[in-house]
């Protein structure tokens, strides 16, 4: 779908609502530019989507499971459903799942007031979070010059890692171990300071939807993110290809 | 009849309660409708044996706030948990993922200019090995997130409340407010 | 493979390098032989360290950080060097229904390790396998490569206690 | 290699047989030689020079002879004798009674019901070839399946044999092999790959091992076949590195299979290349399932992405690319000798051919075992596994490992295929059936498969990651008696969660062993729910 003879208009339905949307989007992208709201933390645009986060899962008419509808792309006559009891139930019980995963303390987080993860929890009408907490023992790497990594309030979205490799072309970032033990890493997890190929742009820090990353030396007021960049990074970049 | 109402506390920092004193001169709109049957603000130390609404500020942190609620539940009708602290265990909690002894030997110990020793007097109610929300301990019907929650909110839901409706709070507070 | 490739000479003049290099050049130092080189690094050397994982990540041209990704994220790869002597335990659902978790239980027990660990002493390393495949033959164990099954506590302990 | 020499193989491997009394067969399988079967072999090699026997009798290692209980196994061939337990002592109990008559000690009847009821196509030569020695796989009409393919069959044939087979695959899943590898063959692009799955992951499931270990040219000759029908050149097996002996068996079967030109260039004299490599899984069961698998081979992590697109679309290094599991592959080269009609004459209505089965726990005769299709659960348990040792009661069968389920002895009777077991709660997975008795404690047991998928998540998505941990976390309250009603609530909402939005077959299926214990069991878990204590 790249040359630009091939994409297709489509026609779909969403929420019974007929939309039209090209063969190259995802249902995300057409769901969101139709205004309709579907929760999300993995997905960033301008980076590539993983479908990790599970909270933007649709059902799709036809379709025995459902789907994420960042990697799901549009097809013709699709039918898909952004919202209803038993989705809701999910996205909720997935973000409880996050919050009972590390230790998410809001009142003294460093991202206060601008954090995705917050703000979906009051969105989705969370007020409290049935699983139990886990208190997993975390430490806080301060050894950069520059910014903060807290383990304590990661999210395991990954952001930092595809824009450290995809669009700053370090890679300084990764993810060790697996499952409930696994954790993002810089270089040979080793504190942040002593990476040698972090070329200190601060990219990770303002994709992070939470307070896992931040500048060091600012208030929890200053500490706002602007991942806006990105899309406006991307298209400048194919302009010169 | 007036609805009879209790507050109290257990691990927090009391600023719940302070924000709902906030409330002010609206406390007085509602006056005539409540009766306030134990509080830390008021003299009985001694929990009814019926309550129609209690609202808790604070974490499940020793064995007495363990009995504390357990006891609470049982005479009341209407538990609101009031606070992050309440609801997700919140700063009390941070000291979760590390053992009981080493915190406790930490604070009056090693970190201790004069008086280092362990404290210990039978009046003292025992830390239990994590810190835990209120619903984890017993069912809980109304939560009121917030750090602390405004006194808005809180007037909102008691008002609510009086009128004998589960207060929605969706819009008005969230964790961390 | 960079542009103009640049042999990467191996951290140490250990012999034992030469296997390491030559998994690599089979596979053309593409980086997706990594696996396949930290295989070789781990057969030839028992664990993978900081140095050889810089070796491997700068001779593949491969990011520090996913080499590190890649060799934690896979359980038969280990970081750490291990003890003198080494006792898997075979934790497969055979081995499991007939008594295993005794069998790890008694040996944490009495060595005060937990499966994956090395004695402070560094003499016994306690491993669990999910299934070395001698499902007739359960509970099964490994002891310093030797398979044995029908296992007791009591055997186990027999086994081990030769080793102190 | 032409269709003469291959013949001239065969006709040379039958004289050398003719020209000798009899053979001995000794189990040289992961099984029996962890119990030292090489030993044995050397020792019976030894006792027959020395009673000048060695000139009449073949010794020979072979491959897994299926009852792994009683290891190491030794046969006496063309009658079919054996013997169970041997050991370099007792080995002379095999050497002295090379003549019918004298009963031993260690006889093993191999007319029992646990020989005589199996119905052997994947295994037919488990236990009768050396699995070292291409020789006898041709012997056995050994890639005569991949010559036909290539000079009688064009490609599309091929697929449609594979289609009215009605193989399913045999990883887990049962998806139409015939079906996928039309996708395949469909999918545009002039680069393919074809990739055997060998990581077989399951705890207390060995099967494919035991087909690698014993007839190691049975899958190359399979992916072959299969590269052909889809228009592949490169193939690669991914097998667990755990597993040595399997590894080893497959070098030397590949590096005799490119001498031969069987695998290679111009194979069979035809315009068709294949090549296969080998690459070393290291312990992840999540790479089992396909795009993870894949993200190994390419030498990352093996965490799965979301399908589609599906490998057949866009697989390895974003080509099309076609994954069966082992067993899939052994069961080609059959199913092209003897006719696709002859394949789908053997099992139920939905599910064709036979199935292995790894058969352990509190079984008499725990091994491995081939069946067709459609036999009760009674009949392996109770017949050919013999029932339960000690005389006590069976409780239940756990099937498809970490994603299956447990099935009460209500169920015994039913008819085992894809669709029968999935009913139940259960799936038929890739084999391993473990047998529990009523010692067994089902909240224990859906705990160890729970820690089990806790363990081998690869942690990229929320539900599984975070879910499984959550859900073991309530078991273990189970465990110690400390859980409550709401904890039963909490248990049943979050396997629905882990099982509706995971994103791959592992995370979709690991509350698996959770809800079947809890529709079958569930009494189990309300004895461990905690009295309420007094609340003051």
């Amino acid at each position: 779908m790249t040359a630009n003879g091939q994409i297709k208009i489509f026609t779909l339905k969403i929420d019974g609502k007929d939309v039209s949307a090209r063969s190259d989007q995802t249902v995300l992208q057409v769901c969101r530019e139709n205004e309709y709201f579907i929760p999300t933390l993995c997905h960033l645009e301008g980076l590539s989507n993983i479908g990790a986060c599970r909270l933007c899962m649709v059902e799709v008419a036809g379709q025995r499971k459902l789907l994420p509808a960042c990697t799901t792309m549009v097809s013709e006559g699709m039918e898909v459903t952004t919202t209803n009891d038993k989705l809701a139930h999910y996205r909720k019980m997935t973000l409880e799942l996050i919050f009972s995963e590390r230790n998410h303390t809001c009142s003294v987080c460093v991202s206060n007031n601008h954090c995705e993860l917050q703000y979906l929890s009051q969105k989705l009408g969370i007020n409290h979070i049935r699983v139990p907490y886990r208190f997993p023992k975390f430490a806080v790497d301060a050894s950069h010059p520059y910014f903060i990594l807290d383990h304590n309030r990661c999210i395991l979205c990954t952001r930092c890692v595809r824009v450290c490799d995809e669009i700053e072309g370090a890679h300084v970032w990764d993810v060790s171990g697996r499952g409930i033990q696994a954790k993002v890493i810089t270089e040979l997890n080793q504190p942040w300071g002593s990476a040698d190929t972090c070329t200190q742009c601060g990219k990770c820090v303002n994709v992070c939807p939470v307070g896992a990353l931040s500048e060091k030396g600012r208030s929890v007021a200053e500490n706002t993110k602007r991942s806006g960049f990105l899309p406006y990074l991307t298209a400048r970049r194919k302009e010169k290809i | 009849m007036k609805a009879k109402i209790a507050t109290t506390w257990l691990d927090g920092c009391s600023g719940c309660h302070m924000s709902f004193l906030d409330i002010d001169e609206r406390l007085l709109a509602i006056a005539d409708r409540i009766e306030l049957v134990y509080s830390p603000l008021v003299d009985n130390k001694v929990f009814p044996d019926y309550v129609d609404v209690t609202i808790v500020e604070g974490a499940v942190a020793s064995v007495d706030d363990l009995a504390k609620i357990k006891k609470i539940r049982k005479h009341t009708k209407y538990l609101i948990a009031l606070g992050d602290c309440a609801i997700n265990a919140n700063v009390p909690s941070m000291r979760n993922p590390i053992p009981v002894q080493e915190i406790i030997n930490r604070a009056y110990v090693e970190n201790a200019f004069i008086h280092d020793v362990m404290p210990k007097h039978p009046a003292l109610p025992e830390l239990l090995a994590r810190v835990m929300p209120i619903h984890e301990v017993v069912p809980v019907d109304v939560f009121i997130p917030g750090c602390p929650p405004s006194n808005d909110t809180i007037f909102y839901a008691v008002a609510e409340l009086l009128d004998g409706r589960i207060p929605d709070l969706t819009s008005k507070t969230r964790f961390g407010a | 493979m960079p542009a103009y490739p640049v042999k990467v000479q191996p951290p140490t003049e250990d012999k034992r390098w030469g296997l390491v290099m030559a998994t690599m050049k089979r596979h053309g130092y593409q980086s997706n032989a990594m696996i396949e080189t930290l295989h070789t690094v781990q057969e030839s050397f028992g664990f993978l360290d900081d140095d050889s994982l810089r070796f491997v990540s700068k001779a593949l041209n491969v990011p520090l950080s996913k080499v590190y990704g890649v060799a934690t994220f896979y359980h038969f790869f280990t970081l750490k060097p291990q003890g003198k002597h080494t006792c898997v335990i075979c934790m497969g659902t055979a081995c499991y229904v007939k008594g295993a978790g005794e069998l790890m239980e008694t040996i944490a027990k009495k060595y005060n390790v937990h499966p994956g660990e090395t004695t402070d002493d560094g003499n016994l390393s306690l491993v669990t396998a999910r299934c070395i495949g001698a499902c007739g033959l359960a509970p099964a164990g490994v002891f310093d490569g030797e398979v044995n099954g029908k296992l007791t506590a009591a055997d186990t302990l027999t086994k081990l206690t030769k080793w102190e | 290699m032409t269709l003469e020499e291959l013949q001239e193989i065969k006709a040379g491997e039958e004289l050398a047989r003719s020209q000798k009394k009899k053979s001995i067969h000794v189990c040289v399988a992961a099984g029996c030689m962890s119990q030292n079967a090489e030993a044995v072999l050397n020792t019976i090699e030894g006792q027959l020079k020395e009673k000048g026997l060695a000139k009449d009798i073949d010794v020979k290692g072979v491959g897994c002879m299926g009852l792994c209980a009683a290891g190491p196994l030794v046969s006496i061939e063309p009658e079919n004798r054996m013997f169970q337990e041997i050991n370099q002592a007792n080995a002379f109990l095999v050497t002295d009674n090379l003549e019918k008559g004298k009963k031993t000690t260690n006889d093993l009847a191999s007319d029992s019901p646990f020989f005589k009821r199996q119905y052997k196509i994947v295994t037919e030569n488990c236990g009768v070839i050396n699995p070292e020695r291409i020789e006898e796989y041709i012997a056995f009409d050994g890639y005569l399946g991949l010559y036909t393919v290539l000079h009688d069959l064009d490609q599309n044939e091929v697929v449609q044999n594979l289609i009215k087979s009605g193989l399913r695959g045999r990883g887990g899943g049962g998806y139409p092999t015939g079906l996928k590898w039309s996708t395949v063959a469909k999918a545009v692009g002039a680069k393919k790959y074809v990739i055997c799955n060998a990581d077989e992951g399951d705890p207390g499931a060995f099967m494919d091992r035991s087909v690698l270990e014993s007839d190691p040219h049975r899958i190359l000759e399979g992916m072959a076949i299969a590269a052909y029908a889809i228009g592949a050149d490169e193939g690669f097996i991914y097998v667990r590195a755990e597993y040595p002996l399997a590894i080893s068996r497959l070098k030397v079967a590949i590096k005799q299979a490119e001498r031969k030109g069987l695998l290679g260039n111009n194979i069979f004299g035809t315009t068709f290349n294949f090549t296969i490599s080998i690459r070393l899984g290291a312990g992840a069961f999540v790479c089992g399932e396909e795009t993870a698998l894949i993200a190994s081979i390419e030498g990352g992590r093996g965490t799965p992405r979301p399908r589609p697109p599906y490998p057949a679309e866009s697989g390895l290094w974003g080509k099309p690319t076609l994954i069966n599991n082992v067993e899939t592959f052994a069961n080609i080269a059959p199913i092209i000798r003897k006719g696709a009609e002859w394949y789908a004459s053997i099992g139920t209505e939905t599910s064709k051919g036979t199935k292995v089965f790894a058969l352990a726990g509190q079984v008499v005769n725990t091994g491995l075992i081939e069946v067709p299709m459609g036999m009760s659960l009674r009949e392996i348990i109770f017949d050919i596994g013999g029932g339960i040792p000690g005389g006590r009661k069976f409780k239940a069968v756990q099937t498809g490992g970490p994603s299956g389920g447990c099935i009460p002895e209500e169920f015994l009777d039913i008819k085992v295929d894809y669709e029968s077991l999935t009913k139940l709660g259960s799936i038929m997975g890739s084999g391993g059936m473990i047998v529990m008795d009523e010692n067994s404690n089902m909240v224990d047991v859906a705990r160890y498969f729970m820690e089990f998928c806790m363990s081998e998540s690869c942690g990229k998505c929320v539900p599984c990651r975070v879910g499984t941990a959550q859900i073991y976390d309530i078991l273990t309250k189970f465990a110690e008696r400390r859980a409550t009603e709401a904890d039963l609530t909490l248990l049943e909402e979050l396997c629905d969660v882990v099982r509706n939005t995971s994103l791959c077959g592992l995370g979709q299926s690991s509350p698996n062993p959770v809800l079947s214990t809890l529709k079958y069991f569930k009494h189990e878990y309300m004895e461990r729910i905690q009295a309420e204590v007094n609340q003051e």
